[in-house]
């Protein structure tokens, strides 16, 4: 299962390497790209995340004690949290669509070439440079999209964890399927606690 | 002949088949396409990529063909170019890729390390399903109008600039990753966990080693390309700006993600041969391989140090020249251990007793054809010749040296020595014999000539050339008739010998490895009983001791 | 021969005489570039044939009629040590020189004279300071350092001249430069070597070395009016530029004049060079390439200069060794004065 | 074969025998250092530090990674293996970005 993981630190990684790149140099941009961000949905989204990720561990925790109903009860509550992700997610995403902010698709420079009210002090991006959010926002939507995708397989797996948990399995010291799913929720929760600085956070100031 | 040879077939009118084997254990097309036998699967794999090779082929034979007059009359140029880029994508992706792993090393890998079946049985199956599905879009890409953006992607030309099929072959790419990312994974767990007691990792059989660096390759950068495939597919299909100049982007970063994939990938196309080599040099030189920790190390440190050198295929792209010159040292370095195992394996002959049966002869070819193709490698790593050099011919001969020069020839040589242990018969040695020679000749008419023409300045990837070039790309096409002749020959008399092939028995070449310690074919649970390794690897005092009580086929 | 069949002999005549093994060397780096390739074919011969000699005495000495019983050897650090270090200190060898070669190829010499280069979907396009224009073909004198400062519309072509071995990628978005010093008058071969689509083979063009004498007589039998630094200062005029870049003190911009090749401070601390990709840079992207002391008021002309056009502002400014012609046409074209032309289409959305 | 031999060959699997169970309060107590290293960013991004708020904000994230690495993943009980593998991947990660750096930068500062 490590192997594995480790082949989606390297597929994360291609996109991680561009934004690090792009942030370089479109600097001002990526400022302006993440203030756009809605940062409570952004914490509540970790939060949750984090929470999904101790029930999960709880959830391996009850397979190794033998314990049904506790394990099926943690994976239930992994689950949901799961889906509120998902949810605050795409509520995320429609937000983004209504200001234009998709690009390729539904994109307009014109939120950056203005003084954004919610910051009066920073100055509006001349059009050059706010031409460049598109990159931000190509590499937000593929790093959140791509996580997402991530959280979906998740979540499917999952129903048929707890679907087979239900049946009775895992709690009989077979439970290398629970262990590895764990892993699995565990790696995605800690590429979106690096997502989250990155794209919410560390550009919030200047 | 018969004192020069090693074969010890059994006598021919009493010997038979074992009753049992994996091979007749069950019938018909279900038991094939859902089996969990890893030496089924390897047959399923080889039978794909040969497929594949014969597509990949044909192309190649028209590029050939168009080339020979100056002109290019055979074709169009946007029919040539979608030629070439399917012959690349489907030779790299869809042959080379996944014939060394897939085909010898499913077949051999729980074999001679004693173990039953891979790790994950069903991964298996599922990396072939994948594998196929893999190829059925790359088929229908190319069936749907072809791509023509060479099998390097280059942005924003794939992205903006030709209207092909560029998705399609993208996603086919994609998702045969897939296999080839589990392919990986199942091979390190199984070195890892099933190996049979005794076998410690310094007893390993060589061709282990280099399938473990091979599978470390895999699983670390194949994401790298699926990811860049990605993007290229999302820029292509709804337009956002990472690769794209004109929204900012840097066209040169889908390359530095690209070759962070395809560099590592061509020691995935390598390293395997290299195992197989180990194998054969030993087994005809009844020797041990000469420095066999260096040679074991010498993969591992190939598989390691080809994460550090992908830029050098963007030498003159634009990359800063800082990082040219970091590049072009660490290819430097990576190229040493290659020359170590070259040197190992020649010295390995020394002082043995050496027979020369086909896939020996296959070995030599390697040898050679490695180390021209290896050596001119080199001359493009040194930067200001590779100003020179690059996107000429001289590349297009220097990676046919070492992918059909080195790769396919291991992997010809792979597959006539194990194909006694796979089918349980012999293939006819003497048209063995002829038809590598056959290769060796036609390889080198081949590819030589493009060298010169490289040197001279002619561009690869040119449907048209000028016609002071015309002589040598005569040779070369002259030369890959030849070679086409050489491939059809291994492939009618091989299929030929599955009927009317002498019986092999168990093991005649009298190799010492475990996996010639039992019946061939094999039974489908390989080992009748778990084997207990109380011997080195290519110990043949041991297995001079074992033969003494004759080995016995079971059923 | 000629006797026994005059067709094969005619065949043959033919094919040797088109039989090249060894490309013209025609510039300065050609030699030096040749020298170097020796070198590599020395040690690869070597290599190979060390090798080849290894297995052929081998299978010589050692095949099983002569040879029945083979002697079990373990391995020899002193042996994995010598062919470790001896192709490592020759691969190192050939690293260096390599790098050096390359930083010679890749480093024009200061006094070069410029020509631009435009690259797309499939022709050349050159454009000499004098304001001659030449597609799929290149007239340079012999005995001069030339520099080609390059730049792709499209996708990455790559410039390559194999008589002078040297060659470069032409990448969109970005000026590349490569330099040689033809030696000897000719016509050679000039190829796109980088796969660029369908009419790729087709974007060949000719080299034409010739000497100085013959280049100046070529250069003034087809000038086609006005030189590039002329094309340039009329863009400069009806850009607006004059108007920031006036040199005076009270300006928005700062002095344009001899600014070329001098170092730059920029807002972000950074001290660039200015070459003619910085100059290129700051006129579409002026965001990204602050100059310390001013304010981010200089709008982009991205989409509103061809890449012909850049060039001509590019090659205006290098040359601009005061501020006097500006002033010219600050007097000339008092209209624009007023208010910068260009950030009119520049509000909005800009797509393509 | 000798009993030395098989430990030899057992301490190579990567799976872990003797697994070590973490308790809930270990994982309550991550849980809660999770929770309060979310805070803690969210907090720190609105105060004004210049470079240094992406330091803490990915400094922050960093050692959140770890704690779910080490003990929700298990890998503080694992075998020295998957320590090894999970290393391994971290590393050519990094190669993969300060490599392509090595690029990016050193553009910036010309010909030679
Ligand atoms: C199987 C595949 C394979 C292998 C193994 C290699 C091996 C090597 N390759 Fe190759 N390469 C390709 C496949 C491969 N390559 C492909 C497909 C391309 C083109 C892609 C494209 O653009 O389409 C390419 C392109 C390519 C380039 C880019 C050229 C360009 O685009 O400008 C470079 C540059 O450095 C390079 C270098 C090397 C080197 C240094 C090795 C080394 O690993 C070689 C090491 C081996 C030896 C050195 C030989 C053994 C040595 C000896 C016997 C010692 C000799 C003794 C003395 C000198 C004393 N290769
Ligand atoms: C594993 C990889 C592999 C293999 C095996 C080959 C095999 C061959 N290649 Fe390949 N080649 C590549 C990988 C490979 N190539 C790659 C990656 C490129 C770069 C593509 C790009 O630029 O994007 C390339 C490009 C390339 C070019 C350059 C095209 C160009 O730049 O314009 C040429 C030109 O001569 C060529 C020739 C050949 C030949 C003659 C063979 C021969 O060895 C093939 C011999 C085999 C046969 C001739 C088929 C055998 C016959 C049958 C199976 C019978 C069935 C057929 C019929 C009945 C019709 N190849
Ligand atoms: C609105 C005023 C304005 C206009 C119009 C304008 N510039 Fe500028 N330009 C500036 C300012 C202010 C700077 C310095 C700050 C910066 O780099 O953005 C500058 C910087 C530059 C620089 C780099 C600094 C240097 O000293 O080398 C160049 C080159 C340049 N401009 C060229 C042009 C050209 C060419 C045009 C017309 C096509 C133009 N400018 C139009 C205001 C302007
Ligand atoms: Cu332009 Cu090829
Ligand atoms: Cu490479």
């Amino acid at each position: 299962m490590w192997l594995f993981l480790l082949t989606e630190i390297m597929f994360f990684g291609g996109m991680f390497t561009a934004y690090l790149i792009y942030r370089i140099w479109y600097y001002p941009a990526f400022v302006a790209g993440s203030h756009w961000m809605i940062i409570w949905a952004g914490t509540l989204n970790t939060t949750v995340l984090i929470c999904s990720s101790f029930t999960m561990a709880m959830g391996v925790y009850s397979a190794e004690t033998r314990n049904r109903k506790a394990l099926l009860r943690y994976l239930t509550l992994t689950l949901l949290l799961g889906i509120g992700f998902l949810g605050i997610k795409a509520y995320e995403w429609h937000d983004e669509w209504e200001h234009h902010h998709v690009p390729g698709l539904n994109f307009s420079t014109s939120d950056f070439t203005r003084v954004d009210p919610r910051y009066p002090l920073d100055k509006a991006l001349p059009q050059d440079m706010a031409e460049k959010t598109q990159v931000y926002f190509s590499l937000y939507f593929l790093l959140t999209g791509v996580h997402a995708l991530h959280m979906l397989i998740g979540v499917s797996i999952l129903l048929f964890v707890i679907y087979h948990a239900w049946q009775g399995a895992y709690t009989t010291g077979h439970m290398t399927m629970v262990e590895n799913f764990g892993l699995y929720w565990h790696f995605v929760d800690i590429v979106w606690i690096f997502l989250f600085p990155l794209l919410y956070l560390i550009s919030r100031h200047q | 002949m018969s004192t020069s040879t090693a074969i010890v077939l059994p006598p021919q009118e009493t010997a038979s088949l074992p009753k049992r084997s994996f091979l007749n254990n069950e019938y018909g097309l279900k038991s094939w396409l859902l089996t969990l036998d890893h030496k089924r699967i390897a047959i399923l794999y080889l039978f794909t990529t040969v497929f594949f090779f014969t597509i990949g082929g044909t192309a190649a034979a028209l590029i050939r063909l168009n080339l020979l007059t100056p002109g290019g009359e055979l074709v169009a140029a946007d029919t040539y170019n979608k030629l070439f880029s399917i012959h690349g994508i489907i030779m790299v992706f869809f042959f080379l890729v996944p014939i060394a792993p897939a085909v010898l090393g499913n077949f051999c890998i729980p074999l001679m390390i004693g173990a039953k079946d891979v790790a994950f049985p069903r991964l298996n199956l599922l990396s072939w399903y994948l594998f196929v599905t893999g190829g059925c879009f790359e088929l229908y890409a190319i069936i749907c109008g072809g791509m023509d953006t060479g099998w390097t992607f280059t942005t924003p030309l794939s992205t903006h600039y030709v209207n092909t099929n560029v998705v399609g072959a993208a996603l086919g790419i994609f998702v045969a990753g897939f296999s080839s990312i589990l392919t990986g994974l199942n091979f390190i767990v199984t070195i890892h966990r099933l190996r049979a007691p005794g076998m410690t990792w310094f007893r390993m059989p060589l061709f282990i080693w280099s399938y473990y660096a091979t599978s470390i390759i895999f699983v670390l950068a194949t994401p790298v390309i699926a990811i860049s495939l990605v993007l290229l597919v999302m820029e292509r299909a709804i337009g956002i700006g990472v690769f794209d100049p004109t929204k900012g982007g840097d066209p040169l970063l889908f390359q530095h993600l690209f070759w962070f994939y395809s560099h590592p990938a061509v020691y995935v196309m390598i390293l395997p041969g290299m195992g197989v080599i180990s194998e054969v040099v030993a087994c005809f030189s009844r020797k041990r391989v000469f420095g066999y920790t260096a040679v074991a190390f010498s993969s591992v440190a190939i598989a390691v140090f080809s994460f550090f050198v992908w830029a050098h295929h963007m030498f003159i792209m634009g990359i800063s020249n800082y990082s040219a010159l970091v590049f072009s040292l660490m290819t430097m370095l990576v190229a040493v251990p290659s020359a170590i195992k070259i040197f190992n394996w020649s010295a390995t002959m020394y002082k043995g007793s050496i027979t020369f049966d086909t896939p020996m002869l296959y070995t030599f070819s390697f040898i050679g054809l490695f180390t021209i193709g290896g050596l001119t490698g080199v001359m493009l790593a040194s930067l200001g010749m590779d100003i020179h050099l690059t996107e000429t011919y001289f590349i297009v001969a220097h990676f046919h040296y070492v992918m059909v020069g080195g790769m396919v020839s291991a992997f010809m040589a792979g597959l006539h020595f194990w194909w006694p242990k796979i089918t349980g018969r012999m293939y006819p040695e003497a048209l063995g014999r002829l038809a590598a020679s056959v290769l060796f000749i036609g390889f080198n008419l081949t590819f030589f000539p493009q060298f010169i023409v490289g040197y001279l300045g002619m561009p690869r990837r040119y449907h048209s050339y000028p016609p002071e070039f015309q002589v040598l790309n005569v040779l070369s096409t002259a030369g890959a008739s030849i070679l086409a002749i050489g491939y059809v020959l291994p492939m009618l008399y091989l299929t030929w010998s599955l009927k009317y092939g002498k019986i092999a028995g168990s093991n005649p070449w009298r190799a010492p490895g475990l996996e010639w310690q039992v019946q061939s074919p094999p039974l489908t649970e390989n080992f009748p009983e778990t084997p207990v390794v109380d011997f080195e690897a290519y110990d043949f005092e041991w297995l001079a001791n074992q033969t003494k009580n004759e080995v016995q086929t079971v059923g | 021969m000629h006797y026994i069949s005059p067709v094969l002999w005619q065949f043959l005549e033919k094919f040797l005489s088109r039989l090249p093994l060894f490309p013209p060397e025609a510039s300065s780096i050609a030699p030096y570039s040749d020298a170097f390739f020796l070198y590599l074919l020395l040690i690869s011969v070597f290599g190979t044939m060390v090798v080849i000699a290894m297995v052929v005495s081998f299978s010589i000495l050692y095949r099983k009629d002569r040879h029945p019983e083979a002697i079990q050897i373990e391995g020899s650090t002193l042996l994995e040590t010598t062919w470790t270090i001896i192709p490592l200190g020759l691969f190192l060898i050939a690293f260096v020189w390599g790098a050096l070669l390359y930083f010679r190829i890749y480093n024009p010499p200061t006094n070069a004279m410029n020509i631009y280069i435009v690259g797309k979907q499939w022709m050349w396009k050159a454009e000499h300071p004098g304001g001659q224009h030449e597609i799929n073909a290149l007239h340079v004198p012999t005995g001069k350092a030339v520099q080609l400062t390059m730049i792709s519309q499209d996708v990455f072509h790559s410039f390559s001249i194999p008589a002078f071995r040297v060659k470069r990628e032409v990448i969109p978005g970005r000026y590349t430069t490569v330099w040689f010093e033809a030696t000897k008058p000719g016509t050679y071969h000039l190829f796109c070597t980088q796969y660029c689509g369908t009419l790729h083979s087709q974007m060949i063009g000719e080299i034409v070395a010739m000497t100085p004498d013959d280049y100046q007589k070529w250069t003034a039998g087809s000038t086609s009016g006005s030189s590039l630094a002329q094309n340039g200062e009329r863009l400069f005029a009806s850009l607006g530029c004059a108007s920031c870049h006036s040199g005076s003190a009270d300006a928005h911009g700062p002095s344009l004049a001899e600014v070329y090749g001098g170092k730059l401070q920029m807002a972000n601390g950074s001290v660039v060079t200015v070459d003619d990709a910085f100059l290129r840079d700051t006129i579409l992207n002026p965001t990204m390439h602050q100059v310390a002391g001013y304010s981010p008021i200089m709008p982009t002309y991205q989409g509103q200069v061809s890449e012909d056009g850049l060039i001509s502002l590019v090659e205006y400014i290098k040359n601009l060794n005061s501020n006097y012609r500006v002033h010219q046409t600050l007097n000339t074209s008092h209209v624009e004065t007023v208010a910068p032309a260009a950030p009119a289409a520049g509000q909005g959305m800009v797509k393509q | 074969m000798s009993a030395h031999k098989v430990n030899e060959v057992l301490d190579t699997e990567p799976t872990h025998h003797a697994e070590h169970m973490v308790s809930p309060k270990i994982y309550a107590l991550i849980f809660g250092a999770l929770l309060l290293g979310t805070g803690l960013t969210v907090a720190a991004s609105y105060i004004e530090m210049g470079d240094f708020n992406a330091v803490v904000a990915l400094g922050i994230a960093c050692t959140k990674a770890v704690l779910v690495i080490l003990f929700f993943m298990h890998v503080k009980y694992s075998s020295r293996l998957t320590k090894l593998t999970v290393a391994a991947g971290f590393f050519t990660f990094i190669v993969l970005i300060t490599m392509s750096l090595t690029d990016y930068i050193s553009r910036a500062w010309g010909l030679w």
